[in-house]
């Protein structure tokens, strides 16, 4: 494994380090591993708390500040931040408007916030949950631990972050949530395995022509293995499952998202591939993002998210953010 | 089981993640996310920290000390299960400094019982619930037929490790393996490995 | 190779046909191959053009916009535009004050934009050239093609962008970028080497244990091969190393810069090292970037870059910029 | 030489890059950015392509228009090097249909200027210059010997070879190679590989 490191047990708290000094405009509580706008606790405003395991930057930490994140809790890599990490958080930022956690569904993930929710609701703050299950490369049954949280974060993180910076009210911020949420269908391929600081190998091994398909974010395997296609197939794939998935009947708008190991040349050759196959489909593109937003440490490979946005998302997601990973108009 | 022994057990417990980290990340890796041996490896040596710097007198404390250790520093799923699962078995004891077998009988249950209310596992679901699961009813049914605790913990060691070695042709339908599908057959659950080696470390210093 | 394209050789064309799709904040020439600003050409204002090889992406094309560059000419993979296609990019921008060219410092890059200023002086264009050479690396002698354009040119493009877009005159833009390029230095590691389309294999093969020290950008070989070390004394040599080459007597503006395939995660725990360094050497950090912005497709690896600021500088710094790879303010 | 020799010999100059793209790509990876064949094969289709469509009818248009083509096709260094000299290779001969070899000495010498004027590369800094410069005194010397133009190429070809065999101890101090300072030497120039290519091919079809 090569890796910019100094030891594989500390390379969290070291880049948390990292952090708080690149980001003055944010407050980094390297002890209790969380990270808020500078500016919180903000009265009366509702605010927003994200987290997960670390490996998928810039999601969450760079999401945090005006219009997205009011604080992030990154746990150890891939894996769930701990119920008084996300308490401490969740008590940094509450200004009395409550607190609304947006937890990707991972049984990790969704037991922790579960912990956390109930302590922080023991100090009567307010807490409302919204999941995030949009990989419909899972099948959603009750047999299954249901489906994975992937891309879709990004949008929630986005849209709610806008109705809360706007004054939306507790139940408000988390039903837009809720909605960006239940609107939106994702699917990934992964052309190789990202290799985290402590396993100190790829999480699996692929085959020099084959890929995973429909794989996690957590170096977890897909669905299945293919033989490597051209982007084209690959892209008409993966929209096919997603729009059979959901219901398209209107804009969209639309993630290209590299999983950290993928440079922008292919992810934008992959975006031209879909604005023509979702005009040959017929569903227009209100607005797009091509990045890598939604990261699996250094896992070559790239997920697509589409999100059936209504105007009021749409204007929420063009409003103001000001973020490490991501920058809105003022 | 008094005090001393509990905490010698959660000792035996770590000394096992530690030398399994490697295996037990590796099953992670096959049908999960490669992080069980550190996470737990993590947890225990904080279980074992904290347990010295501040010896509990009672069994009870000794294990609600460990399940909320392992609750605030492991993360993942297997941080709050086996954290809830020590904390309630804790909870369950008489706060006295020695408990009996058919005490702990009780205690375990309650164990099971907070990892099934939280992760909402039924037994053949591919988790730690399955070693879990029959570990517990061997130690019962050992106790029942008179043995004492260290009869008792060889029965469920076994129990749980034959609970563990079924997982292996099972297809997961909870936690991460649960994405896998039918591609989750032919691995052994790692929460499940995990939890033998827990009853092993009991077995070993009852 | 596994990577998602259609043909190894039309892999830039149709990147540029997603940009295209997915910006129509700019305008794309898929024909002669380049980007425009939309608004462009702005009259009364200097206009920026770089350009470059492919593969360094956002460099140059997603720099392009309000505050930066007013056009950008993707060349081949790793191989610099022609001058047809950079005198049609002048062309297309030129508001009448005249032009700058902002050069990565390549034998390649040197020799087609010369022969595109030639013409575009040759058809009444007034074009000033900014040679980027900030590479430390490279020793800097009459007896090599002298220091390589790396992660500097991000900087020159900021502030004289921000030049540019207050109202400066050919010779203060091409001045001030001048300035920067001079005030600054960079250093970078590979840990792998990236894989053109093209070619199908890593530019070099390293052992397991082995990186290269003063990579380039390009898959070229760095100036030797070393063991992999901690984060922490990787850091230390190369500020060493750039603290030596140029006079660095007051605050700096520091790039932590990955090369495509290293995971942000790495490069904060860099910047951390980074600052940790600089203040025991005593050098104030004024501002700091940290992402992946001047990259060699999948390359893993990582450059650092300093640039003595002057107060002009920063404040051009701040300025607003509104590019798909950069967001600053308004 | 007349204007269907001059395309015969651009055609055989593509046949030799095309079969020989990953060669020069090879020995560009070791030193350089590993493009030079992929960026020359590009180029020289173009040039085949531009000289079939409107097939020129002089010498001196031939090798102006694969110059230009090349130019403005290629990128790289080798772009507007190769470009520049052909194309001053081309402006150097007179417009007549045929032209002598005493004509094509000139007319590659000052090739060989375009490219030192352009490039400043001199003999020995392990650039096409090594191969291209001992090409031009090889032909010329055998067309002051009285070599046709068969003899000269072939002499020509020889001594480009050999130049570009003689790159090999050499350290870079021109192009990307220089930046590797001593790691340098050992390996072969693709830019002085492809120039023996080219005369080559000029050996072959003439
Ligand atoms: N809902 C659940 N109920 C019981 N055990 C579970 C559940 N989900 C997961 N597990 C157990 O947790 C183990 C994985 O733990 P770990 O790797 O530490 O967490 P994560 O999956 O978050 O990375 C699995 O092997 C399984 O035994
Ligand atoms: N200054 C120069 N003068 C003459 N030839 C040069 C010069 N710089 C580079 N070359 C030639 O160009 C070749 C590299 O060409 P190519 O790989 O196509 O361009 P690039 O280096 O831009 O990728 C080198 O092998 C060398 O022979
Ligand atoms: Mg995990
Ligand atoms: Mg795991
Ligand atoms: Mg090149
Ligand atoms: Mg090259």
């Amino acid at each position: 494994m090569k890796k910019f490191i100094n030891d594989p047990a500390d390379v969290v708290a070291q880049a948390l380090a990292g952090i708080a000094a690149a980001h003055p405009e944010l407050r980094v509580d390297v002890e209790e591993q969380y990270i808020v706008r500078a500016d919180a606790p903000r009265p009366g405003k509702v605010a927003l708390v994200s987290g997960g395991g670390s490996g998928h930057e810039p999601l969450h930490s760079g999401f945090v500040g005006p219009g997205m994140l009011d604080a992030a809790c990154p746990g150890e890599v891939f894996t769930s931040p701990v119920p008084y990490q996300i308490l401490a958080a969740t008590k940094a930022v509450d200004g009395g408007a409550g607190v609304v956690h947006i937890v990707k569904n991972y049984t990790g993930d969704v037991l922790n916030f579960q912990l956390a929710a109930e302590l922080a609701t023991d100090e009567g703050i307010s807490v409302e949950t919204v999941l995030v299950d949009d990989d419909v490369a899972v099948e959603d049954s009750t047999w299954t631990a249901g489906r994975r949280g992937t891309g879709a974060t990004l949008l929630v993180e986005k849209i709610a972050g806008a109705r809360a910076e706007e004054g939306g009210k507790l139940a408000e911020v988390a039903a837009i949530g809720r909605e960006v949420n239940a609107a939106s269908g994702s699917f990934a391929y992964a052309l190789t395995a990202g290799t985290t600081p402590a396993a100190g190998r790829p999480g699996f091994e692929l085959p020099a022509d084959e890929i995973e398909a429909g794989v996690g974010i957590h170096g977890e395997p897909g669905r299945r293995r293919e033989k490597l296609r051209p982007a084209r197939d690959l892209v008409r794939s993966a929209l096919d499952v997603i729009l059979d998935a959901k219901s398209f009947d209107g804009p969209v708008i639309v993630l290209v998202n590299g999983l950290g190991g993928t440079p922008l040349i292919e992810l934008y050759l992959v975006y031209g591939e879909v604005a023509e196959y979702l005009a040959e489909r017929g569903v227009p593109i209100a607005r797009r993002l091509v990045g890598n937003y939604v990261t699996s440490l250094d896992m070559a490979g790239m997920s697509l998210t589409l999100c059936r946005a209504t105007d009021e998302m749409i204007r929420l997601w063009d409003a103001p953010a000001r973020t490490p990973g991501l920058h809105r108009g003022a | 089981m008094d005090a001393t022994l509990a905490r010698d057990w959660m000792r035996a417990a770590a000394a096992a993640v530690a030398a399994d980290t490697d295996r037990l990340t590796r099953l992670d890796a096959a049908i999960g996310d490669g992080d069980h041996g550190v996470n737990l490896n993590r947890g225990f040596t904080a279980v074992v920290a904290a347990l010295e710097q501040a010896p509990p007198q009672t069994v009870s404390e000794v294990l609600v000390k460990a399940g909320v250790t392992l609750m605030s520093r492991v993360g993942g799923a297997s941080g709050p299960l086996y954290g809830s699962a020590l904390r309630a078995a804790g909870k369950a004891l008489p706060p006295t400094a020695e408990v009996r077998p058919s005490e702990l009988v009780v205690a375990l249950r309650a164990g099971l019982e907070a990892v099934r209310g939280l992760g909402g596992a039924a037994p053949g679901d591919k988790t730690l619930v399955d070693a879990y699961g029959p570990a517990v009813d061997a130690f019962e049914q050992a106790v029942a037929a008179g043995a004492d605790l260290a009869g008792a913990a060889a029965a469920a060691a076994g129990a749980a490790e034959a609970g563990a070695e079924a997982t292996v042709p099972l297809q997961a339908r909870k936690g991460r393996a649960s994405y896998l599908g039918e591609r989750s057959v032919g691995h052994r659950d790692p929460g499940a490995t995990s939890t033998s080696l827990m009853f092993k470390a009991l077995s070993q210093v009852a």
